[in-house]
Parts: C-alpha cells; structure tokens; sequence
C-alpha cells in the first residue's frame, strides 16, 4: 500500500534528519580540543630541560610575563645551547635543520582554551602562580601532554551526585582556584565578561 | 447523523466491544491521512535542519520582532494542550458526568499538543544544542539556570505540565489496558499485560486507584491554571508595549481553554463520525461542549474590550501608539481576523440547534482554532514591530522555514493523534460504563 | 631591519589564531625564527603612519599584533586630526585586506585576461617601451597621473619624470577646489587654498561647503567646528549654510538656507550689499556690490530679502565670522565669481588673517587643476600619449565625467600601466599591472599644510605580492636609462632610502623619533594679504542639457569620497546619515517632483542627461530644492561583494556618467554641477536598505533639545532636582568602578565614524544589503537622525544610540540562562557562549540595540586577519551588544595594575570615543566625582533616553543646544 | 494454616452486592472483589469500616518535598555567583544574604509542588495497590475487566462448601475453587 510506504519513507527521512540535527548541532557544541600526548615535530623533553637542567620556564615561555600568551622559544633561542649542547643527538639536528632552513618549527599545540575564553599569562604571573599549578608537572614529562577542557562524563558524574572536581582548565577549575585566592584576601576576577567577551 | 443509535442504552460488553473496535486495522482513508502527515513532516524536519545548519535567519525573523510565528505557535498549542487536562481533572471534581465520553481523546490531545508545543522552544532557540543550558542540572561550572527568568518558569510549568497530564493518562489509561490485554492476543498481549502494570481491578486496586486520581485531579487544577498564567507571564513580565498587562494571565487562561475545547470538538466530531460512536458521544455532550466555548469566547471577548480599555485610558502614548498601529496598519487584517473569528461566529452558538449541529460546530471551533492563533500573532508581532523605538520599527514576513514549521507542527500533531487512536482505547471503557446503567438482575434503578 | 620577514611568519600562524566558532582539529603553533624586540605576540605596538584615503592627509597611529594590523586610530599628536579619524579612514583596513587586492604583477594583451606576470619580466616590459621612446626622442608621449602626493614620492615621479624626459606629472583629485585658488589669486593675489581656523570664528557661513563630509579637511575642519559651535565649550557660535540640498553639514546648520542652486554668489553679493548699504562694511566694497539689485537677489536666489538682511546682520556682526565656499553647487561655471564673491565677505567683515589664515596653506592648493587633466585625455585621444603610468589611488574611468571621454581616450595609449592594487575600472583597460602597496605598508610623506609634515611607514608586511611603486619606477628608469644602481638621475635603490635622504636634513639623525611621533609638526606663522575688491558680476551657473529639466547635484559622499573607499563593505553597510540607506545608490528626488512623476521610494528611474543616463532606485526627500535632483558620487561596489553581499552586478551607480566635461573657464576647476536632468519612471522598483523606519520621534523625546538661552540659565543655576528612583528592592553596589558614558547631542555631526570604528574594533559582520534592509544589521551603534519642524526648516537631531547599559537593564533577567547580566562595574555583560539564543532580551531591550547572529557571517580572506584577537568572533544563533569595549577596560585595568594604581579617568577610551572628531562622547566612572562622564552627567542638559520605562541608564545624552533666532 | 479460595461470577452488581452482604453477615472479611469499573454500590459495602486510602499521605509528603526543594535550589543557586539582573539580586554577604529575588521563586515552588505531589500520588497508588503484578493472581479471571463480577472469599478449607452456596445463593453465574 503506498500508504505504507509513504509512511516508511517517512521514517527513514526523519532518521536521516534527526541523525543530522544531533550531528550538527554537536559539532557546533565548542569544546576545547583535548589533546593526548602528542606526536611532535622535534621529540621535546620537558623531563631533561626543567627536571634534569632545572631551566626557568620563562627562559622559553618569555612573553608569559608581559603578554597574554606565554611564547615560544625563537628558533634561534634553542639554537643558542644547542649549536654545542647536545649537538649530535638526531633530535637536535632536526632542530638545527629548522634553523639551516629559517623555518619555524611547526609544534602542535596541547594546551587550548577555546576561543571565546580570555586567558592572559601575564596577570597570573604577576599573582605569582606557578606554571605547574595549571600545566602539570612538567619537569617530570618525557613528552608533554595534557587532557584539558570540559568534558561530558565529568557533568554526568556531577549529576548523578559525585563532585569530581573540574578537570585541568576547564572552568569550574579555574572559578574553584579563584574562589579560593578571594578567600585568602587576594583579588581574582570572577566577573563572567573578564574572560569571556 | 441520526441519533436512532443512541436510543438503547449499550451494556458494558458492548462498550468492550465498540471502543476495541476503533482499534482494528485502519482504512485507506487513514492512510490517506498519514500521507498528508508524512509530507507535512517532511517538510518541518527539513526547514528545522535548514534552519539548524544555515541559522536562525532562514526564519523570517528580524529586529524588532525576534519573536514570531514560533512563539505564537508555540503558545497555540500549549493552549490546546489546556481542554485535556481542564475536561479530565476539573470537570472530575465538579462531576461533570458528560466528560467521560470526551475526557480520553482530549487528555491525548492535551499531551500531544503539549509536546508539539514542547519542540517550539528548540526550534526557537539560535543553538538548540545548547537548549540543555535551561536545566538545572549540577555541572562543574557551578552554573545555574536564571529562576527570574519567565522562560525558565516555563520549563518549569511545562514539564510539570507534561509530566502531571502524562501520569494523570496513565493512570486513567491503566484499567483499559487491563481490559485491552484481555481482549487480545499473542505479542499484543504480552505488550499490554505490561502496560497494564497487572491490573486486575480489585477492590483494594480500586480505592487506591480513586483516591489517587482524586488527588491527582486536585492538583492538576491549580497546574491547569497556573500553566497558561506562566505563559502568560513570558509577555506580560516584558515591557513591549500591549505586553506588559497584568490582565494577561487570566486572558490567556480563558483562551486557552476556548480553544482547547474548539481543538476537543475537531478531533472528536470525525471520531464520532468514522467511528460510529454516536451512542457514547452523544447530542447533549456537543451541547455542552457548545456551550462552554459560547462562555469562554464571551468572556475573552470582555477581555478584549478591557484590553482596549486599559490601553487608552492609561492615557499613556506609548501604549496608545501601539494600539492605534495594531488596529489601522500593516496587521489590522490580522486582528479583525482574530475578533471575527473569536467574538462574532461563536456566537451562533447561543442557537440550541447549533450547539447540537456537527456541521455548524466544526465549522466554528476551526473558525476559533483559527482566530486562536491569530490571536497570539496579534499579541507578539505587531505588538513588537511598533514599540518603544520608532528607529527600528518593522514588518515581519514569514519566510519558506518559518511556515512549513508551523504548517508541519500541525502534522506533527496528528502524527501522534491518529497513531493514539489506532493503538489505545480513545474513549474511556471504564469511565463510559461508569455513565451507562450498571447491570441489574433486578431490572435498572436510579443511579 | 628584518622585521618584515618576521612578519610574515606571524601573520601566518595569527590567520590560524583569528579563526571562528569553528574549532580545528589540531592546530599548530609556529614560534618565531629570530627573536624581535619589536613584537611580543600578544602585546600590541602602534605605528604611526598618513592616512591617504583622502588628501586631508590625518595622522594615523595602526595597533599591531602578532605582526598584522588589526585597528588604525588617530595620531593624538597629529596637528589635523589629533587623534580623531572619519569613517573613510577607519575602514582603510578594508582596502589593506581586501579580498580582491591584486595578488602580484599581471599583464594583459587588448581585450583579454589578465594573465600573471614576474616582476622583473614586467618592469622590462614597461622599462623596454620607455627605454625605445626616450632613445626616439619620444619623451613627451610619456605621461604619469598620480594622486596628490605632497611628499618625497612627488618629488621621486618629478625626478623620474625629468630624466625620462616624460610630460609632467598630472595629479588627479577629483575634488581639487581649483575655485578657492583662482578666487585667492584674484582677491588676494596668493594662489593658494587658506587654513580655516573655525574654532576663532564667532559665526561660520557656508555656502555649500560640505566641511562635515568631504570638503578639504573634514576631520579637522568638523573638530574645530565642534569648539567654535558647541555649547559644551562655552561658545555656542552660530552656523549657517547655504545649499539646495539638505546635506549632512547642511543638517547640523543652526540655520539652513536653501537656495537655488548656483546663485551663491549672488547671495554672496547681495549680503555684502546689505552689510555696505548698513555701514557694517568698509565703503570700497561698494564697488563690489554696485551692480547688485537686493530685489532681483531675492528672486533669483529664492533666498527672502528678510533672511538676507538677517543673514548680513549676524555675519557683520561676528567677531569674527568665516564665509566659506564650496560643495557641489560651487562648483558651476561661476564657481570662482562665488568664491571671490566669498572672498570679499570675509575681507569685507575683517577675517581675513583672523579666520582666514593664509601661509598654513592647504595641500590641495598644489592639485593640477581639471583642466591640465582634460588637456591630458585630449591629448591621449589624440594618440600623442604611447605610455601612460597610472599611480595608486587613481581611478580616471570611474571618477571623470562620461563627457569627457577618458575611457575611449585611454583605449589610444599603446602601453598603460596600473599601479593599483585593487582591480577597477581604470585596471581593467590596463596593460601592465604593477601592483602597489596599500599605504599601510608603504614609507612615505604627506604634508596636508605646510608646516605639518607627516610620515609614513609600514606598519605591517605587504600581505600580497606587491611592491612599492617608487622601488618599481627606480628600477625601470633605471633599466630605461640604461643606468646602475647608485649611478645615474636615478641613483637610489628603493624609494626608502630616497625618503630617508630626503628627510636627513630635517630630522638630522632623529628619523626614529620623528616616526614615532608620525612625523615633524610645525606652525607656519600666517602671511598678511590685503584685499582687492573686484566688481562682481551676478550670474546664475550655466547649465547644459533641457530647460525644462531638474538641476543634477552630484555631490561628494561622506562614505566614499570620490569612489575610492567603496570598496569597503564596512562603508557600504555605514548608513549615510540623512537618508539612513546603505548599500544602494539614490537618486535624491523632491517630493513635488515624486508626486508629479507617481514614484514612491525605491522605484527604479531613468537620469537622462545629454551625456549619458544611469538608472537608480528613487529617494523622496522633502527637503531637496525643487528645482533638483541629487546623486550621491563614488557609489559602486567593488567586484568581490557582489556576490556575497548584493543580488546584482551594479557599476552604473555613480552620476559622473552624467556629466559633461565642463570646466570653470577661470579656475578651470571641474564642475560637479553642470547639466539638467530628466526623469523617467522605469515601473520597476529595487527597494532601498533604509534602517530607519522613520526620522519622526511620534513625541517620544528620544533626542531633546533646550534652547539656547534657557541652557545658559540652567548652565548658571546648575542641575535641577535629580530623578528620584523608588524601589522597593535594594540598590545594587559597585565595590570598585562604575562605568558610564556620556553623549552630547549638541557636539554630534552625525559622521557615523564611532559606527565603523566599532565595527573595526569589536570584530562585526558585515550582513549585506538584504539582511540590512530587513532589519538584520549587527552594528553595535548605530546613528540615528531625529527631524522636527518644517521641511523648509528642519532641525536634525544625531543620536548615537548604543547599549545604554541599564542598571535595572530589561534585558537581564528575562535570560534564561545568565548570558545578559549586570557586571560589578556597573555594565551589562553577554556572555556569548552561555547565550541559547532565545532573542528574548532583544525583544525586551525598549531601545533594540541587541543584535543576533542569524546566520554564520564571514570574514572573506584575508579580511579575517584584520579581526581583534581581544573580541571573540561569534557564532551564529547568538546575541551580542556594545560591550564599551570591555577588552578596552580589562586592558586598562590591567596596565593600571602592572602600575600598582587604579585606573585614572581618560585610561580607558572606547573605540567610538576614541575616533570621534568631536569629542561627543566620553567614557568613564560614574563613581568617581571629577571623572569627565560624572561630570557631564550632573550637566543641566542630562536625560536619560526613555527614562520614563525606569531602566535607569548608564549611558546620558545631553540636550541639544538650539539657538533662539534660527 | 491452609485456606481455600472460592471465586464467585457474576453477571450484575445487584446480585455482586447481596453476596458481599451476606459473606459480611456471615464474618467473612477476607474478600476480593474483581469489578471492570469502581461500583458506587460494592465500595459501599466494602468501604464500611476501613480507614482512608493512605495515597493522600503520599501526595502530602511529596508535594511538601517539592516546595523545600524548590526553595532550595532557586535560593541556593542564586548564591552561587550572586548575580545581577534587572537591578534584582540575592547574594551571600558578610552580614547573610543581601537583596532580594524572591518573589518568582514561589512559581517555581508551586510547580515543583504539583510535580512532586502528582509523582508520589502515583506512587503511592502503585505501592498501595500492590503494583506492578507480574503475573495474574489465581482468582482473576479476564471477564473481570469486561462485564463480570468477581468475588474471592479466602477461608479455611472445611468453611468452602458453605461459601460455595452462599455464593450460588446470591445469584453467582459461576462458583469456582482456586
């Protein structure tokens, strides 16, 4: 009966439509990339430069105290030990390759805020923070990694009545820390608009 | 229609059989039907997933009338969604005997308007996959819904809404079920002998069973009210002019209940008809339900006059400009629309004959449903396309989205009705015996 | 200097960073190669640099991060401009990153594509061809067009002109005001365009001089306006103007004179008569006026005799007064009888020297005058010109009247080359393509008046495949001269080092400090004239075309000037103020015309002049002279919007198609008012984008206005009792600041800049014409014009309508979700990705100043690297509002940190305040009793927008000051 | 202690109450009456004596419920970041909770009133009424939801004979033992 099949053509339709709107709109739901150890250009250890060599991190990241990003390192900066230290190691040729070619490294990022979040390094420098408090122990990574973000089962887990606690840079993590510096007389913003305008 | 069927009283096994008898295999002219519904359908997913993936520009919306015709829709069918509950918990508590006939397919209709109401706010809203924000859910954000905001009062009410009618059907529901599981067989049975949760109808089932619906009666009445009230409030807590009324709430009410019943008699008039449940769904009970809508549109009329009323003599120019626009310009159409249809064709029905007239009665209540839903255009567009700011007035045109949405809402609607009707007992077997002589070896004495 | 290299590897990894709602799935970030000193990603630098979006020649400091300019503001130090900026320039941005900006060099062969070329292959192309024509002896059928350039590149085209032994240079600028010169030379013997000091003049009269728009200087001449005319500042001088058409200088006239059009220099006269006949002027100009019949004037002008003589009696008696001339309508076959006519007011009432200062001479005093370019199209079309070299900035096609026939004459020269850097009319009949750099990235010198010398330099590095024109003509003169670098007339390797040479004398080793502070500013003391009155013969302007056909203005735009900007889609979708429509072109048609033709606006009619007909949608106008119709110039789009932004191909949008070759036989200045006009109704309609529903406020005193005297009273009494606010609920607390603004109405021209450096600042979309038009605009402020009184004497009213960020904000509590809420600080705060898009809050905003992202909008590349990287990009299905550039103030809070301070009143300066010429806005706490913003809050004039709703704003406007006799 | 079920048919509510009448007369208590829809009639018998339907306790508990936890969440909440909307706030200072919002959070109680109370009503009705029942109880029979009558008499096995005529005597179509 065409009946029928009008009305299983119309299922089908439907299935194919909800499919989209749950597709689309969850890949416009903006979540910070998580990203897992990741597969670098140059095998960097973070383990041997803060860990073993005890290196300030603003010897690298040196716009973290002036500027909303921490920076990276010029090619040229690494180059400056590593035209002796080092030198023959196969990672570090790749460095000074990059360096031959006057070509930036092209490092993937691990650590991201969305984009409608305001993060600047600056002021959390200038409050004294320490870089691990929100990065992780870093001297002791081989490769550096990070799982960041909001994530859903952590939501869930909140629903069903468990306080997990936020995970690493995500904001119920950073408000949890604010509220914490205001409590101890110190002035954290916890305005909405001043990270996110 | 005769009435020639109506003259010997059915027994109850008659009302066994009658009512499973809507449930047999349904005709070409249902599928007919579900054809007309299938394309409506279609039509609404695909502007709603055009309407996700493109934006909410794909509606005709604009500065200053953000809101439009899926707010008025939306408020349509929760005002549909009013009769159901009204008929089953109000008309309960007053014993209204005349209900029982009805009180099914207008609990159904309620639920399933409530629901096609239910989707508007999605479909509304500029990132639907964001909607889940209006829930209060704990979150390690530690962030929470606005309480002060009308549109999270309406969560509230409607999900409450939703939930209270849903359980209030169910629970009516449970005993015919019961009374289905034993009439059928095989996989349909075992599916029912679920559903029925067991039901035996013993005595210790049955008082629980009263007094539980009795409650449930009394606080559905309040909710009843409340719902449209909270409604209601999403215009009359703003400040657009011809908005911010504290008449709104009891207005609103009142129409929802008018169509509501406008909406109870269109789908009941061809159910009698199709169905030949003349015996059940007799003359006295259109009459009534005539004369309620009779009530309810004279009172929404004097509603509409105090409207007017206030409006002027607040003396205030704002409100006056608004008004004066609404009447004269771009919309009046769509206003003496609204008042031709909700103050002057019901009043045919002061008529007896009319009131018991299928024809003139259907002819009516679409003339309200009608009437009904301009009523709410009239209150959200041409209020906001002449308001505080006369930079940016305007005029809102539908585009393509917004009107298959609102056309497919309509299919949506019937979707879930003529599914309903084909899978469950639309009339009430219990509550039909309970208004036919009960049987008496003696011969029948006053009830 | 290796900054450049290092730009451009920033620039690629900030495009990554500038992306939208869209996430990437991995991203990769690129450090830097060599350390620089000069940029921290994340830290902006500013450069100061010359606008050249017009000759007015304003300072421009450019705020650069992570290598790529995001925002140009005023030089605060600039002389012209201190600090302010037009709209033009704020949307110069868009010129820089243009979709559409040639890509590198290209060749095309008559009538075919363009096809891709190498530089050095096309530099020996053009360089061959000169070579073989100067070895012929041929020199003179070289020529070179430039804009108007005052500086160092000037002088390196005359050099390079003399050593090829080309013809010498022509200088095109459509607006050249050759009248004011020839008119100088005749009363004051000085061919030269004077400095207008407005801010001494007591009374400023104007006949047709659009100063607010276009006319020499506009950011100067309005910011020195706003001191001389602004009650704020205590003077409240009084400005008339006289015009036919109601242009926006007209509308913010005290008095608007509407004449008919080109008997300005018989009012002129008929004035000084006035002022003879009553002693207020000295007995030898008498002479002037001998011929000039008061009766006759009255007519002719249709100026009544009544306001003549009150006009003489206001100018005569100002201490000083300033007459100024010019505009379209002065610009006719009488245009220099007008100025000297003007001349001799000024010299009449004692200005001169006072008002008018001659010796800070204007730059447009060294334009060629129209004629010397007309002599140059005879002369191509008579195929004397082999080679033509077209500079950047230089349109001939499109900005030259059809009459004159530039574009035929051009189709003669065997060898044109473009130097533009955006396609156009002109690139299209071109050979070579030499593309330019914007000026953004160029050195350079511009002295808009002498004593002021501005320098340019590159704020950032050229985001195309472009090169300096002075480095590309060093190296085919050089080629064609068969000469070595450092050898030769032509000895120096880039145009840089030419300007660095050139400027060592002057900067003697500080050329650092000198770029820091945009460049050397200096007074030039003004030189003493004396007057020589010449008898004035009173003549109407001559018009071609038929008798019986309306006068067709074609007038300077505020948006595009010449057509030059056009290509901005940020001023395409900038309303223009007096009619509110963007996008589109109009013909401005009187409603007795309307009426008598059946047309309602937005139905398509025919122009037709002798010389050409163009076709355009109708506006009806109440006000325009009825005598006229008026079509704004330089409207077109500009090749990559069309698709994107309007539904057809439309280039025919600009009047100059109507227009004869006539030139003012004196001056030989171009005359912009030279034909009669018919209309024909089309019957077809292309409605316009007009966002405003209406100029009327339906007594809605949404912008207010005092008379003059009585805001001297209130002045002296100080503020009335203040609004009382009942509440039953507590008032909110601001622990530390509470932000505020003030709007004055009085000192708002209506130029619409605060609007675009919104746009610019703050990351909005452009929506194009048909979401404009239905109301889908997402301009966070937008400017509104308020008309009352009669048509013939209208009062405009400009009010700057922004978040007016409420402290019992409608908008906040009926969100669902928090996204609108009230900051500590006294904003109201939308928190983008909280917000569901419920639209809610724009529906209840009683001001509708809440705009919603109703599709995905985007940023054509490379226009995405202009986007501020402090400004979230939003996705669709959101709302979003002004936020008084919230970046602004964490900003400024942070810098008042770093300082162990707290933020000081002018710390924080939001774009619009920023930008704006006359200084109508002004941000700040409210909380601090001697901040600016309290202070004007507490002004006698204060309101508040629709206060009787209770939405207690933190945003007050003060009243317009209107003066009594007008 | 064994017992017998003995379950009576009947056609017609009549005959359905004479039996409960005489099954009452005769000191049976331990009755089940099976009937396609509540009889106005039977309840009366059965009713006399037994208290109130303990379902109204439930919907008092769970409505109640619903207020306190609706204050608390809309209150709570509030708290949490204190915000400012239309000059209406509610926040957590030194000196305990300043400003005020109250008033919409009464609609949210009401609603959450009515949600919880209608939720407890049904469960109390399911756990009252000994539901669900996952299979049939020995003395239903599917007749019972249609048009027919039933009563189950529980008693002692040697009592059966005695219940069985009564049963028939009161006009049953059928007296079964189960």
């Amino acid at each position: 009966m065409s009946g029928k099949a009008a009305v299983g053509a119309l299922g089908v339709v439907l299935l194919a439509v909800l499919i989209f709107l749950a597709i689309s709109s969850w890949s416009r739901q903006s979540s910070a990339a998580d990203a897992k150890p990741s597969v670098q250009p140059i095998n960097f250890p973070h383990s041997v430069h803060v860990g073993t060599y005890k290196m300030d991190c603003q010897y690298c990241h040196s716009e973290a105290r002036r500027s909303e990003y921490a920076g990276l390192p010029s090619v040229e900066r690494c180059m400056g030990c590593h035209k002796i230290a080092a030198a023959d190691k196969p990672e570090i040729k790749k460095l000074a390759a990059y360096h031959a070619d006057k070509k930036p490294i092209p490092w993937v990022r691990v650590n991201k805020l969305p984009e409608f979040t305001y993060f600047p390094h600056k002021a959390h420098i200038r409050a004294n923070l320490k870089c691990q408090t929100c990065h992780g122990a870093v001297e002791t990574m081989t490769t550096f990694g990070a799982t960041t973000g909001p994530r859903v089962t952590n939501d869930l887990l909140y629903l069903v009545g468990l306080k997990p606690g936020g995970p690493p840079l995500s904001m119920g993590w950073c408000i949890e820390c604010h509220r914490e510096q205001n409590a101890a007389g110190k002035q954290a913003p916890l305005d909405c608009v001043t990270c996110h305008h | 229609m005769s009435d020639s069927r109506t003259t010997s009283s059915p027994t109850f096994a008659d009302v066994n059989r009658d009512v499973l008898r809507t449930l047999n295999p349904p005709g070409n002219l249902y599928f007919a039907w579900m054809c007309v519904v299938a394309l409506g359908l279609a039509g609404f997913f695909l502007a709603w997933a055009g309407q996700v993936w493109w934006g909410m520009g794909m509606a005709g919306k604009r500065v200053p009338q953000m809101w439009a015709m899926y707010i008025t829709t939306f408020v349509f069918w929760i005002g549909i969604g009013h009769a159901g509950t009204l008929i089953s918990a109000i008309l309960y508590l007053f014993r209204a005997r005349w209900r029982t006939s009805i009180y099914r397919a207008a609990e159904a209709m309620t639920i399933f308007a409530v629901m096609t109401a239910g989707l508007f706010p999605l479909i509304h809203a500029g990132r639907m996959w964001f909607a889940y924000y209006l829930l209060p859910y704990p979150n390690q954000r530690t962030l929470w819904p606005n309480f002060r905001s009308p549109l999270v009062w309406d969560v509230f009410a409607i999900s409450t809404y939703l939930s209270i009618s849903t359980v209030f059907f169910i629970v009516g529901l449970v005993p015919d079920i019961a009374a289905l599981r034993d009439a059928s067989t095989g996989w349909r049975r075992r599916i029912f002998s679920m559903l029925a949760l067991g039901w035996e109808g013993s005595d210790t089932q049955w008082r629980h069973y009263r007094r539980a619906y009795g409650l449930l009666a009394s606080l559905a009445t309040p909710l009843v009210l409340s719902v449209h009230s909270v409604v209601s409030w999403d215009f009359a807590m703003a400040l657009v002019p011809g908005w911010h009324s504290t008449l709104f709430a009891p207005f609103f009410v009142d129409g929802a209940i008018f169509s509501g019943f406008a909406m109870v008699l269109v789908l009941v008039l061809p159910m009698r008809h199709f169905f030949g449940l003349h015996a059940y769904i007799q003359d006295k009970h259109l009459d009534a339900m005539g004369k309620l809508i009779l009530v309810t549109g004279l009172v929404l009329t004097y509603f509409y006059i105090c409207e007017i009323f206030t409006s002027l003599y607040s003396g205030e120019h704002i409100e006056k400009a608004s008004l004066f626009w609404k009447v004269t310009q771009t919309y009046a159409w769509a206003l003496w629309t609204m008042y031709f249809c909700n103050c002057v064709a019901p009043l045919i029905l002061f008529w007896r004959k009319a009131r018991t007239s299928p024809f003139v009665l259907y002819v009516v209540s679409i003339l309200v449903l009608i009437g009904m839903w301009f009523e709410r255009f009239n209150i959200i567009v041409p209020s906001l396309g002449h308001d505080f700011y006369p930079y940016t007035w305007g005029i809102y045109y539908p585009s393509p989205t917004d009107t298959a949405i609102v056309l497919g809402s309509f299919a949506f609607f019937l979707l879930l009705f003529l599914g309903f009707i084909k899978l469950m007992p639309s009339l009430s077997i219990v509550e039909v015996k309970e208004t036919i002589p009960p049987p008496m070896r003696e011969g029948p004495h006053a009830h | 200097m290796n900054r450049r290299d290092f730009f451009k590897i920033v620039t690629a990894s900030g495009a990554a960073a500038a992306s939208g709602g869209c996430q990437q799935a991995t991203e990769t970030i690129l450090p830097l190669v060599v350390p620089n000193d000069q940029i921290v990603p994340g830290v902006a630098s500013w450069y100061a640099t010359v606008c050249r979006e017009c000759p007015a020649g304003c300072g421009v400091i450019a705020r650069n991060r992570e290598g790529r300019v995001v925002k140009l503001e005023g030089n605060p130090d600039h002389p012209v401009n201190e600090g302010a900026l037009c709209l033009r320039g704020q949307a110069a941005l868009q010129g820089l990153y243009h979709p559409d900006r040639l890509s590198g060099p290209s060749v095309r062969e008559a009538g075919g594509p363009a096809k891709p070329i190498l530089w050095d292959a096309a530099e020996k192309l053009v360089a061959e061809r000169i070579g073989a024509l100067r070895a012929a002896g041929k020199g003179r059928a070289i020529a070179v067009v430039s804009q108007l350039e005052t500086g160092n590149l000037g002088a390196l085209l005359d050099r390079w002109i003399q050593a090829l032994g080309a013809r010498p240079r022509v200088t095109l600028e459509p607006f050249g005001y050759e009248s004011i010169r020839a008119a100088n030379k005749i009363t004051f013997n000085r061919d030269a365009i004077p400095h207008y000091a407005f801010e001494d003049a007591e009374v400023v009269l104007s006949f047709g001089a659009d100063f607010v728009e276009t006319w020499l200087s506009n950011v100067n001449y309005t910011r020195t306006f706003t001191r001389m005319h602004s009650f704020r500042d205590g003077r409240a001088g009084t400005f008339i103007h006289v015009e036919p058409r109601q242009s926006l200088t007209a509308a913010n006239a005290d008095e608007w004179v509407r004449n008919v059009p080109g008997t300005e220099a018989m009012l002129a006269l008929a004035i000084l008569r006035v002022m003879v006949d009553e002693g207020a002027a000295d007995k030898r100009f008498a002479e002037a006026v001998a011929q000039v019949d008061l009766k006759r004037a009255a007519e002719e002008t249709g100026v009544g005799l009544p306001t003549i003589k009150r006009l003489a009696k206001v100018f005569a008696h100002a201490k000083p007064g300033l007459a100024i001339g010019g505009g379209v309508a002065v610009t006719g076959s009488n245009a220099t009888q007008t100025q000297v006519a003007i001349n001799l007011l000024n010299a009449a009432a004692g200005n001169v020297g006072k008002t008018v200062r001659f010796g800070p001479d204007s730059a447009y005093g060294k334009v060629t005058p129209h004629a010397e370019v007309a002599a140059l199209a005879r002369a191509m079309a008579g195929g004397e010109i082999e080679v033509l070299v077209l500079g950047g900035g230089v349109d001939p096609v499109f900005t030259l009247p059809s009459g004159l026939k530039f574009a035929d004459a051009l189709r003669k020269v065997a060898l044109v080359v473009s130097f533009a850097n955006l396609p156009d009319q002109t690139t299209e009949l071109a050979h070579v393509s030499l593309p330019d750099t914007h000026w953004l990235e160029s050195w350079g010198d511009y002295a808009p008046r002498e004593g002021v010398l501005g320098l340019l330099q590159p704020t950032m590095a050229p985001i195309r495949d472009a090169r300096p024109m002075g480095d590309t003509l060093l190296r085919i003169g050089r080629v064609a001269l068969g000469a070595e670098e450092g050898k030769g007339p032509l000895p120096w390797p880039t145009f840089e080092q030419y300007l660095k040479a050139a400027w060592e004398p002057l900067v003697k080793g500080q050329l650092e400090a000198a770029l820091r502070r945009g460049g050397l500013f200096g007074e030039v003391a003004p030189v003493a004239v004396t007057a020589k009155v010449t008898a004035g013969e009173p003549a109407p302007a001559k018009l071609e075309g038929d008798a019986g056909g309306l006068t067709l203005l074609a007038y300077p735009s505020l948006r595009f000037y010449d057509g030059r900007s056009a290509v901005s889609s940020w001023l395409q979708e900038a309303p223009d103020s007096i009619t509110q429509a963007v996008w589109d072109a109009w013909v401005e048609v009187p409603e007795e015309t309307a009426k008598k033709l059946g047309v309602a606006q937005g139905d398509m009619l025919a122009v037709k002049s002798p010389h050409g007909s163009l076709e355009l949608p109708a506006y009806i106008s109440p006000t325009l002279h009825p005598g006229t119709v008026a079509i704004p110039l330089g409207h077109r789009y500009s090749p990559y919007q069309r698709p994107r932004y309007v539904a057809a191909d439309l280039r025919s949008l600009n009047p100059m198609a109507l227009l004869p070759a006539t030139a003012d036989a004196t001056s030989g200045g171009l005359a912009f008012m030279a034909v009669k006009v018919t209309l024909t109704k089309l019957g077809t309609r292309r409605p316009l984008a007009v966002l405003q529903a209406t100029h009327d406020q339906d007594d809605r005193e949404l912008a207010r206005h005092v008379d003059l005297r009585a805001a001297r009273e209130q002045a002296l009494r100080g503020k009335g009792p203040a609004e009382a606010h009942v509440t039953m609920y507590d008032n909110q607390k601001y622990p530390g600041y509470r932000w505020g603004m003030s709007i004055d109405v009085d000192a708002c021209v209506g130029c619409q800049a605060c609007v675009v450096a919104c746009q610019a600042e703050n990351n909005v979309p452009v929506v194009g014409k048909a979401s404009a038009a239905y109301g889908r605009q997402l301009h966070w402020m937008r400017l509104e014009r308020w008309a009352e009184g009669s048509a013939a004497h209208p009062m405009n009213m400009f009010l700057p309508m922004l978040c007016q960020h409420c402290e019992v904000a409608p908008c906040e509590p009926v969100c669902p979700v928090y996204a609108a809420y009230r900051t500590d600080e006294g904003l109201n705060g939308q928190v983008y990705n909280r917000c569901v898009g419920t639209r809610y809050c724009g529906n209840n905003c009683p001001y509708h100043v809440r705009r919603f992202n109703w599709f995905q909008y985007e940023f054509p590349a490379p226009l995405e690297v202009q986007l501020n990287p402090d400004v979230t990009v939003r996705q669709l299905g959101v709302m979003e509002k002004c936020t008084m550039c919230i970046q602004r103030i964490v900003a400024g809070k942070d810098r008042a940190r770093d300082e162990k301070r707290s933020v000081r009143d002018g710390d924080i300066v939001p774009a619009c305040q920023q930008t704006c010429p006359t200084k109508a806005i002004t941000f700040g706490n409210l909380k601090d009793d001697a901040s600016e913003a309290a202070k004007l809050a507490r002004s006698p004039r204060a309101y508040h927008v629709l206060d009787e709703i209770g939405t207690r704003p933190s945003v007050t406007y003060l009243k317009k000051v209107v003066r009594e006799h007008a | 202690m064994p017992t017998e079920t003995v379950l009576g048919v009947f056609a017609h509510v009549d005959t359905t109450v004479r039996a409960l009448e005489e099954l009452r007369a005769h000191g049976y208590h331990d009755l089940t009456v099976y009937t396609p829809l509540p009889v106005h009639e039977i309840e009366e018998v059965l009713e006399r004596g037994r208290p109130v339907s303990r379902v109204r306790l439930f919907t008092l508990i769970g409505g109640l419920t619903g207020i306190a936890s609706a204050f608390l969440l809309t209150i709570w909440s509030s708290l949490v970041w204190g915000l400012v909307t239309g000059g209406k706030y509610m926040q957590l200072g030194s000196g305990g909770i300043s400003g005020s919002s109250l008033p919409p959070f009464f609609i949210i109680a009401f609603e959450m009133m009515v949600l919880f109370g209608g939720l407890a009503t049904v469960i109390g009705m399911v756990v009252l009424g000994g539901l669900p029942r996952f299979r049939p109880s020995s003395t239903f029979d599917p007749r019972f939801t249609n048009d027919r009558f039933g009563v189950a008499v529980h008693c002692a096995p040697e009592r059966g004979g005695s219940v069985r005529d009564l049963l028939r005597a009161a006009g049953a179509e059928a007296v079964q033992s189960r």
